[in-house]
């Protein structure tokens, strides 16, 4: 068996690795370049109802040691999404659609939608810090994840993930909302609520003034959320934020996430991040009699 | 270190009709072809390729909006935020090659006619649609023994199309590459006549960019990013791409037909 | 007038630069060094009860764009502290006596103590994410914070800051409760909940686990911090988190801080960075045209 | 970059009485006198000066307690966390110089024996209760031409302390400085030493440390941190200092008479 091989829920990558949610993954002809590049299964940029432009530039703010963008969830909306789809589909990998929406019913559209144009999981945007009425504002409230999970559970066939946010000291209690909503798995994190401002000019960076920090500066955040994820729920983690290597993404590994997603490294190191951090988890394993990935998963929970 | 800075404008030269150039120190290495996202406070911020890259960089700017419009109108000593460069630039080909621009296009391509080791081994082909759009004629003379003019409406040089011309040139004189930046349908044109005489290139494309920096995946063509993939591409490579000449995405990422 | 000058409530500062607590503020004799490198203020130590030893090392895990650290609040204790106070205050520059504590009968006696040795004004820790039953536990609720300040307040006669965390969406509820109980002001942010792993020896490097993260990778996240507060309430705001040069500081005060607080950087950088803020600051002011750095403080507020 | 990194143990070598090196190779630029924080997991991390500081690191390990108990049962393959190198480490002097080892601190100046150009300008003192804990005697040979050796009990070269040795030495020859580190009673003793002779002197402290990188205040002495501003001071600061020789912290920052 390929020793890299991942389950989540139902759905089996080749291996841990995926794309995040937001890079790349507008249109379906580059979430098939990812896929060629070797990622284990492609989130899509989060999808709504109706086509959205987001925000004007400036939406994304960067230094050698992280990134604040806000992009203003811009999507095509989910009829246009459909020829997207179809094209991604042509890439083998699973695919994850991920879903925004200001209300339940609007969820639950989406979500149904994805699933018809061959979806193979729903991963929930409960997460983003900066569109206002969407994302983080209800991704902090365990009763409102529970409520949501719950009827797009209720609606599609396909597994739901959903993904939280660490702007909160209620991440873990989420998580169990999501959990017992009936929800397959949680990833974490989406991106830390920051601004950057600009000396010279007075005035905040990003045209929307709030933004999301992601990149190396978040991993230790990330790292801590899906540690204290792992203890208190059985469902599958996947572990994002600030995974630029192979090494960075083991830790997600060994903190307890059964797969990885790459974000910011798309643009700070390319397509190559996938192939890296492959090769290096397999040299790792060899040199360690490690037979498959899944044997690490949460080692770093054990007490010594 | 790709980060945002703050620079001093510290120099304004209008260069044609509507164009006009913004000189800035900038303690960044910038390769010819490579850009950078240029910031107007309250307004925009857009991509802009790099004319100058040497000490003290530069950008020319077409005024054809809000954004582009606003930069035009900046004096010396006015600020800008820039990031960048970003995007892969021209790689420096082996022997005698040809430089074309077309309007605006030649901004971008200004630096890889410099990059030329000797004036004899580039030639330029600069075209427009008259003869007050075209810019750096002299500062391409300076680099390059062989400066073709072609203005559509024959008011400087050539009288036709920039392509044609090149057509020609390229019956004259064997290329080992031809380096390219202009409208997307000029480059549809030109990348037919390379094809045509067995000649490799390397063109600079353009789609909408949002981060600039290979991340949100708004500028792409056939799913490669035109910031970070390119915005220079091969020729073998352009051709392969459907979206090409045919069509670009919208903010949205909806599909708009050219 | 020194065009740096800084008063927080009634204390007043030669210059908004202050050392954060936990940086060499152990002894009396390194808040002077401190003092004397050019620091505006400087805050001791989180001091309690009785002394504690902190976790056993590791302590501290480095690396270039941030620190994840757990101390465990080493301390001396606040009877043993009253001889570095009568040294610390031969240092002329005001003392802000952080003080940690598990119940409002313990922040009580220990405020009390330092008022007695001379303290300039007490920084309540309601922060740290790492030490069980003190910190970041109290101070995610707005009720326990209203009540520890109240308290507190009642009891000293000198000004009273709360420093506050990051890891909520709660901040600027708490920082309103801060000042509903007459807290004089509010220090944001002290360090975000992180934890950081080792692939070889799969487990946490630090020995208390969980840590907290400091350095460059939180300055927008502080920077948020502060900009959310600044609309908020109408206390001062000290701005602490990831400031390494005069920039970073000049950003922090633009958000809305009227001193800022230097932590990390006193290791990256050493004692130079406050007279590095300080030339900065001056240079910068001295280009625009701003006769004091108040002006200056929140105007990336301002809408435009 | 002093961040956190895990290395093998390439080379175990049991020293003397209780004393072992463990190398390592790690691709970081040391200098000497300067330290690494060394992390036993479950046990505990301490500081631990570079005795090796060449493409092989090393350190050299007194077994006195719990984490050097573990450091030195550690074999050939075995993995430690290393942070570091931190501290200022020994600036070269001007001219001969005089190297001064007591006991475990002989590997902490041993590099500042080898840093000298030429074995003439370097003298050695280094001294130890016996003969079997001196350590890196060949090795001191191999790079200085005047080796001294000092033990309390005579057992092995000059018979009494090595700072009485060294009182003679400097009566003897000339030196523009003294490097030294050891126990701070013998550090007290010799900067009186030192200061009888009129000659400056460079000397390696050790206080509690938990950070090791100039954060945390707990190593300090007199308001310096040792990890940070020192471990190496001068002479003339260290004289300076209230507490040198007669008080330390403990790890809760209480202060301990010595
Ligand atoms: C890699 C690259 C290099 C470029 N180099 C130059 C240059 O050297 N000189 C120059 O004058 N122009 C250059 N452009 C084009 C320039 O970015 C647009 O003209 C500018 O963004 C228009 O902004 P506006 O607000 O003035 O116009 P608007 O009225 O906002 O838009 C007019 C048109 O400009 C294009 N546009 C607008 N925003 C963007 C954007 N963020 N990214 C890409 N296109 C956009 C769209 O096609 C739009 O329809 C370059 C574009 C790219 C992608
Ligand atoms: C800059 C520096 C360089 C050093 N270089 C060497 C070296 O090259 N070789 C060597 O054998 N030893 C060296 N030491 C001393 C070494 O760090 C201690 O012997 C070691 O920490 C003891 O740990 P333990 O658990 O074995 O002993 P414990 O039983 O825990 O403690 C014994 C004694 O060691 C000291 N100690 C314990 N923990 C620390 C700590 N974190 N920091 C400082 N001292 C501590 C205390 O005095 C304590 O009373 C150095 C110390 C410093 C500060
Ligand atoms: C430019 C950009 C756009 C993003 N867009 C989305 C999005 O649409 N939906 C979403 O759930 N997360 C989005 N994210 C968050 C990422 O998926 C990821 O959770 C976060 O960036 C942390 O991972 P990283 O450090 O690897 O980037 C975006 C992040 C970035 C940098
Ligand atoms: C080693 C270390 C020890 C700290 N100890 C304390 C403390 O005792 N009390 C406290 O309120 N904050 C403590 N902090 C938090 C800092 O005061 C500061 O809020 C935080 O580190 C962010 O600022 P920085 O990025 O400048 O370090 C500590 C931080 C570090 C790195
Ligand atoms: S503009 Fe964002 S990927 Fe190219
Ligand atoms: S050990 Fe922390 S400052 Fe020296």
């Amino acid at each position: 068996m390929n020793s890299l091989r991942t389950v989540l829920a139902r759905v089996v990558l080749d291996n841990p690795t995926m794309l995040a949610s937001g890079m790349m993954g507008e249109t379906g002809a580059s979430l098939t370049k990812v896929a060629a590049a070797g990622a284990g299964a492609v989130v899509t940029k989060s999808v709504g109802i109706e086509p959205r432009t987001g925000y004007i530039n400036p939406t994304l703010f960067e230094t050698d040691g992280y990134y604040v963008n806000a992009m203003g969830l811009p999507n095509p909306g989910m009829d246009a999404y459909a020829e997207e789809m179809k094209l991604a589909r042509a890439s083998k990998v699973p695919i994850f659609a991920s879903v925004f929406a200001a209300s339940i019913k609007d969820f639950i559209s989406v979500s149904s939608k994805m699933e018809e144009y061959g979806a193979n999981a729903i991963e929930l945007n409960l997460s983003c810090p900066h569109a206002k009425g969407y994302g983080m504002e209800m991704g902090i409230d365990p009763d409102i994840v529970h409520d949501i999970v719950k009827e797009v559970k209720g609606s599609v066939k396909i597994p739901v993930f959903a993904k939280l946010t660490p702007n909160t000291h209620r991440l873990v209690e989420v998580g169990l909302a999501v959990e017992k909503a009936g929800g397959d798995g949680i990833v974490a994190i989406n991106t830390v609520k920051a601004i950057a401002i600009s000396v010279e000019f007075r005035r905040p960076v990003l045209s929307n003034i709030y933004g999301g920090l992601s990149g190396p500066a978040v991993k230790p955040i990330g790292l801590r959320s899906v540690y204290d994820l792992y203890g208190k729920v059985s469902i599958p983690i996947i572990g994002v934020g600030g995974i630029d290597d192979w090494r960075d993404a083991m830790e997600y590994i060994m903190a307890g996430a059964r797969a990885v997603q790459v974000g910011s490294a798309i643009g700070r190191k390319g397509l190559g991040v996938f192939e890296d951090v492959k090769t290096g988890m397999r040299d790792y394993m060899e040199a360690n009699g490690v037979k498959s990935i899944s044997d690490l998963v949460g080692v770093a929970n054990e007490r010594k | 270190m790709n980060g945002n800075e703050v620079v001093r404008i510290t120099e304004v030269v209008r260069e044609g009709k509507g164009v006009t150039t913004l000189r800035f120190e900038l303690d960044r290495t910038v390769r010819p072809g490579q850009f950078f996202m240029v910031w107007v406070p309250g307004v925009d911020e857009v991509p802009m390729s790099a004319s100058y890259n040497g000490k003290v960089k530069g950008i020319t700017v077409k005024d054809i909006g809000e954004a582009t419009g606003a930069l035009c109108s900046l004096n010396v000593g006015d600020l800008i935020g820039v990031r960048g460069p970003y995007g892969k630039g021209f790689a420096q080909p082996h022997g005698v090659y040809l430089v074309v621009g077309g309007g605006t296009g030649i901004a971008a391509v200004m630096p890889a006619i410099e990059m030329a080791k000797d004036r004899s081994i580039v030639d330029v082909a600069f075209g427009a649609r008259s003869g007050s759009e075209i810019i750096f004629e002299e500062r391409a003379r300076r680099s390059s023994d062989n400066v073709m003019i072609s203005t559509d409406d024959g008011s400087h040089g050539y009288h036709g199309t920039v392509v044609a011309m090149v057509d020609e040139m390229l019956a004259k004189r064997s290329y080992s590459q031809i380096i390219a930046c202009g409208p997307e349908r000029m480059l549809y044109y030109l990348l037919q006549v390379c094809k045509k005489h067995g000649v490799e290139c390397q063109m600079s494309l353009e789609r909408f960019m949002k981060c600039g920096s290979g991340l949100c995946g708004s500028c792409v063509i056939d799913g490669r990013r035109v910031c970070a993939d390119g915005p220079i591409f091969l020729g073998r490579e352009i051709d392969e791409m459907d979206e090409f000449g045919r069509s670009k995405r919208d903010e949205t990422g909806r599909i708009i037909k050219l």
